[in-house]
């Protein structure tokens, strides 16, 4: 039955709260103010029990069509390796390596590349992104710079990078740089451009100073929008990682899918994949942990 | 002082990568030596022109295009013209036997290569107009395993590639061959100018140990047999079969250090090869601008004060 | 005992064709309650907004005491519709927020801010996140941050307009009973034709095109609670009876209600 | 002076409407029943083009730098062309073609691959993100492919598709099919999910069946996070358009800067890379129209 | 004359340990005007919910002259607070929503849209979009769609509720000169304490923990209205204060108003 139609129960946010007891079991922030700005219902826990186990069943199902498909050998394992093909290799590259690296210094070296860029790209574009949001000439200037930067993919500038910087270390750090930059400074940028004015007017009228303000309302007020656009650049760096160990790489997980890919080594290539998608999986995640402790008040506005 | 030192080689067999697996490099240099590997000559150009490596293997192909666009690079060691060791292969079943079949087949040649410029060459010779042949840029490594797929007809490659596809495939024609048509293809050692400037005496000091490779290998070339180590050494570095590597390096017309700095090489001709290729590529529109001297992209000087010192 | 004064204050938009307010004139004194009605987009906030300092006047003046207001001043504090709390500081760090501005050390400030906090009848919220309150609380703790300005002028907008029936009740005794206990004038823009009768002393009511004040209506309403007497007795007088009509009418003025 | 300190005016958007009147000149949409929910004021009309007018003297500042530092010939034309250089192969490119094929045909290959992709990717993304909003089951199966996909960088897969599916368009079609079904199907079902419950009671109890509910009103509703989601995806995909291109192309646009990176010719990869950025630009324009013409409420809701 | 009738009626959500509506009956005939007020979070929206059929009550039973509801139904038209207006549709299509899923031609149900926007005092805006029309025009629209139904009950939850004070006023009594006019009986939940004593024929007051119906107030106000008493003159009468102070007093249960 599809779940638009059922009856949803929805939780208990919005009981009045007796007015000069303090917080009681009872009392919902902020709800009662707006009776009609309701949180949406949220899917029961049993709705949401049901279809995490439809998740790990689906999951099941395919693993399972993989292996016997692999096993079945109607396909040579250089196109379909089996599921204990895959993970044997995960053990052999961790243990032995692959093309010369272990998979924990495949992994760490890709890992410093996208925080070296993610550092990088925080120095740059958080400045650029306040100077957008809070002035007429900070936008003007740097507007149309990064909306031009924005949409160029990172294997077109490699070129120019390649010639220009060189096949180093740091040539690989400034694509992955390049590639957050615009997320960050744009998302900083619309954090300070999306800051309440009666905020602002209130800590005015609190007697803060401009500069005051800036520190303790502007900022505070963008973090959320800043950390967001961390986490969009963290994704897309994690993306442009794999083009950035095109040049001329000697380490790193892309460096390693690649080679393996050369001498069709299929495991390998699936297996990198599995970390690529898992390494992502864990920096979302970190991230918002994050942004749980660093700003527990967004979203709840 | 502590020379630092970065150098740009391909899998190509030849006798310098004896030297090289041995660190005799190293040694006679006095400098910590950084070796990258590198696919095909365009990505060694590249990595030069940016400046980082200072002394790379190309084949004249690259060298041509990077001259012509007048890159600070100069030529210091030819390695040697290449013979068999650059080959077409025609996948069994294609039913490619000659190249006049190649019009409307896939073939992979890794461009700006030697054998990108070959096969340009062999369809001029043979009257086929590149355009009806779906010429793919390809790498080796890529070649290799398209060509496992079945992704493609014919490639035009070197090893270790070439010895991997050639079990399935038949040789059409080779650079030998495509040499006499009149398109000779030689690969050879480059400097960045102001390296060379600032430390001559390395620049010379690697021309000697390459040619002393040289000279060993010449010297009794039946040496490197099989069961010799130099072969196990090549075909560490290169990812070529051990067994092959004794024909593969009689796939080259190696020149002594002696030749090198005569008119048939660095001395003189070297110069018209570079200004032939060039001509060509501008002919066919890979290239924008032929120079009126390539003189300057190739100097005798390392090679004479290598022999010199001998 | 300061005076805030607007004499003759027009306000015209940057690119609208007409003024928005046109030459409108309002004295405020420590004591007194002016609670401003009228419909939506007369120019209430906008009226406001010059006395806060917001924005300055086409022509006209807004000043204190003859000092003439330019900048937002911490002699006169906002509250605002949407509590315009900081959801980034705690109950008590929000409310010792103007005092922290003046580099007062931190001990110091936690008490004053706690002792506010008791005075809106939050004693125990001062460690609370902002979103962790209910709307009144929150817009007690706003009062409660104002206040720690120890303002000459309390400017409201609207302040208890995002409050649903009950609680709003509650929070107008408690604006009263504040209002009673410290040294202030009022400021205040309402929607709610009986909360301006039951608040204010001075009840002005503004009109549109261009916006300036229609009518003044002397109310004591407030006082009457001060003095001691429900709230339902108050209602339910004729006087205030007959002022919710007096008002209705002027904000309506002639439409059928 | 900054912009956040500035009183600002904002359009008269509450006027209240006179009862038996209808629409009038005053009469503006909706902001009249909730007081408070207004619009953030908007920068007027003189920032805007102050701001304008800074961002073109910034691009001639910048242009006017390049061809000086091109023009003193400290660097060599193979590291920095001039913009005339540039300009002048956007014109030989265009009539006479590099590496076989003009620019518009290089440009025309390259939309078609995208475009071919964002109908695969339409015709896949679009059902199964309506199942995942719309039943418990269809987000137990396909949320977590969806989840494992949607992160992994397509250099990473792209050598499995090779070796699954070749070197030729397909395998271009795909990997660019790829990145973008992601984007698609979970805008589809966050659209789908975001179905105002309200409007479908509504629809129900005006004598809607099921089927109608999903036909006028689920459907419709969805359209704008559907738009959007392919907004996305157009820009997903024109990123991964070059790494497409990548595997064994003989035309189109990432093709052309590859090849001329490797034959240095430096011009052509600027002139590229501008080509490359104006399209993104366009196709977002174009997007955006259709969003305007499909959509006209979106936002306004 | 069919009647809608709620018998003792119980609701507990998924994962609630509690029931929030505790065995509550209610009975509405054609013609009938029930106003349904009490405190935030009490469960008037889901007590109207099941008379609507969106939810199913625990335990008890709704229906209409016996026949049990199960789903939503043309029969019983709902309109809601934030007029739930399908924006993709222009107002006359809106309207005429409920025509057209049972299959009416197009020209036929054009038609009878336009004469119920007529009917709420809107002829010229059945072109407009949704977007285009203020929010008193989208609660109109909001209302003739529901009447376009030809339903035999109109339910309507909070329906003035997003609406500024005066058009909120001038809603009120559209409103009752639509029930007059219509042969329908109305379930209406709101907030507002004069809009419950206005506009009923009987005012019913919900009590929370478990919600409940607890006081039921024959009022007869709207009638007069209809009769043609001016509103003004019914506000005034001491009937309509004293009724207002006994609302709120069951609302409210004793605690200070
Ligand atoms: N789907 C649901 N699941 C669980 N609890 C619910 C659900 N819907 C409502 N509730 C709870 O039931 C109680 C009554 O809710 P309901 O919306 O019926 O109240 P109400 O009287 O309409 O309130 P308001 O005046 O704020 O609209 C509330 O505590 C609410 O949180
Ligand atoms: N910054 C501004 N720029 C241009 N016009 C503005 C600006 N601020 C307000 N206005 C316009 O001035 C008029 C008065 O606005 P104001 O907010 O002062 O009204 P108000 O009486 O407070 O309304 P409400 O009761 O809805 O809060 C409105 O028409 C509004 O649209
Ligand atoms: N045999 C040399 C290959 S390349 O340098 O021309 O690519
Ligand atoms: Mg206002
Ligand atoms: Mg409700």
């Amino acid at each position: 039955m599809s779940a638009l139609f059922r009856p949803m129960a929805r939780p208990d946010l919005e009981r009045l709260a007796p007015f000069d007891t303090e917080l009681s079991d009872h009392d919902r922030p902020d709800a009662l103010s707006v009776p009609w700005s309701r949180p949406a219902p949220e899917p029961t826990r049993s709705k949401r029990w049901s279809a995490r186990w439809i998740s790990v069943a689906t999951i099941i199902v395919v693993l399972a069509a993989w292996a016997l498909t692999a096993a079945l050998g109607i396909v040579s394992p250089v196109f379909l390796p089996s599921p204990a093909a895959v993970a044997a290799r995960f053990v052999s590259v961790t243990t032995e390596g692959f093309v010369d690296s272990t998979l924990l210094e495949h992994l760490g070296v890709s890992l410093a590349r996208v925080f070296a860029a993610l550092i990088a790209s925080l120095i740059v574009g958080v400045p650029v992104g306040i100077a957008i949001g809070m002035s007429t000439v900070g936008r003007g200037i740097f507007d149309p710079l990064l909306e031009f930067l924005r949409p160029i993919p990172p294997l077109a500038y490699m070129p120019l990078i390649i010639i220009w910087f060189g096949i180093g270390e740091p040539s690989k750090v400034l694509v992955i740089a390049i590639a957050m930059l615009a997320p960050i400074a744009l998302s900083a940028a619309a954090g300070v451009k999306g800051v309440n004015r009666e905020r602002i007017n209130a800590a005015r009228s609190l007697g803060a100073t401009r500069r005051q303000v800036l520190a303790h309302v502007v900022l505070p007020s963008a973090l959320p929008s800043i950390l967001t656009g961390l986490r969009i650049a963290l994704g897309a760096g994690w993306t442009t990682l794999v083009a950035a160990e095109l040049i001329a790489a000697t380490q790193g997980l892309g460096f390693m899918i690649q080679s393996a890919a050369q001498f069709l080594v299929t495991d390998v290539v699936i297996m990198g994949i599995f970390v690529i998608a898992g390494v992502a999986f864990v920096l979302e995640f970190a991230i918002r942990r994050i942004e749980a402790v660093l700003v527990p008040w967004a979203g709840r506005d | 002082e502590d020379l630092k030192l970065t150098i740009g080689y391909q899998t190509v067999v030849e006798p310098s990568k004896v030297p090289q697996a041995d660190g005799l490099y190293e040694k006679a240099l006095g400098a910590t030596i950084d070796w990258r590997k590198f696919d095909s000559g365009a990505d060694v150009v590249a990595a030069i022109a940016s400046g980082a490596i200072d002394i790379g293997y190309v084949g004249s192909s690259p060298l041509a295009a990077a001259a012509s666009r007048e890159l600070p690079i100069e030529t210091i060691f030819v390695v040697g013209l290449i013979g068999e060791s650059e080959a077409l292969v025609a996948r069994n079943g294609s039913g490619i036997i000659k190249i006049a079949d190649l019009a409307g087949k896939k073939v992979a040649v890794p461009f700006v290569s030697t054998t990108h410029y070959s096969l340009l060459a062999a369809l001029k010779h043979e009257g086929v107009d590149p355009k009806t042949v779906e010429i793919l840029n390809l790498r080796p490594p890529e070649i290799a395993a398209a060509w496992e797929r079945g992704d493609i007809d014919a490639a035009y490659v070197w090893d270790p590639a070439l010895g991997q596809i050639r079990t399935s495939g038949e040789i059409i024609v080779d650079s030998a061959k495509v040499a006499e048509w009149g398109a000779p293809t030689f690969d050879a050692w480059i400097v960045r100018t102001d390296f060379a400037e600032q430390n001559p005496a390395t620049v010379t000091g690697f021309v000697k140990v390459t040619g002393d490779a040289y000279a060993d290998f010449l010297k009794v070339p039946d040496a490197w047999s099989t069961s010799s180590e130099q072969a196990a050494k090549i075909a560490k570095l290169t990812g070529a079969k051990v067994e092959d590597v004794p024909l593969l390096l009689k796939g080259y017309v190696f020149p002594s250090l002696a030749d090198q700095a005569s008119d048939k090489f660095l001395g003189g001709a070297t110069v018209q090869a570079v200004t032939a290729t060039s001509e060509f590529l501008k002919e066919q529109g890979k290239i924008d601008a032929v120079l009126p001297d390539y003189g300057k992209y190739v100097s005798a000087k390392y090679v004479s004060e290598a022999a010199a010192s001998n | 005992m300061p005076t805030l004064s607007l004499n003759q204050v027009t306000i015209r938009y940057d690119g609208e064709p007409r003024p928005t307010i046109g030459s409108t004139s309002l004295t405020i004194d420590t004591g007194d309650f002016v609670v401003l009605t009228g419909r939506s987009g007369c120019g209430k906030t906008s009226l406001l907004n010059v006395a806060a300092g917001f924005i300055t006047p086409s022509s006209g003046t807004a000043g204190i005491d003859g000092r003439s207001i330019t900048t937002p001043g911490a002699d006169r504090a906002v509250v605002f519709q949407n509590d315009a709390l900081f959801p980034w500081l705690s109950a008590r760090d929000n409310v010792s927020f103007a005092l922290r501005m003046r580099g007062m050390p931190k001990a110091e400030r936690n008490r004053r801010a706690d002792e506010l906090l008791e005075r809106v009848r939050l004693p125990k919220a001062g460690g609370k996140a902002v979103w962790e309150l209910s709307g009144g609380m929150r817009q007690r703790v706003g009062l409660a941050r104002a206040l720690a300005a120890d303002p000459d002028f309390l400017l409201m907008d609207e302040p208890l307009g995002a409050l649903d029936a009950l609680t709003r009740e509650r929070m107008q005794t408690l604006l009263l009973d504040i209002w009673a206990g410290a040294n202030v004038g009022v400021l205040m823009v309402t929607h709610g034709i009986e909360e301006a009768l039951l608040l204010g002393t001075r009840g002005a009511v503004m009109a549109p095109d261009p916006g300036r004040i229609v009518r003044v209506i002397e109310t004591g309403f407030g006082r009457r609670y001060v003095a001691g007497e429900p709230v339902r007795s108050i209602k339910a007088d004729k006087d205030f009876i007959a002022g919710r009509a007096e008002l209705a009418d002027a904000i309506f003025d002639g439409e059928p209600a």
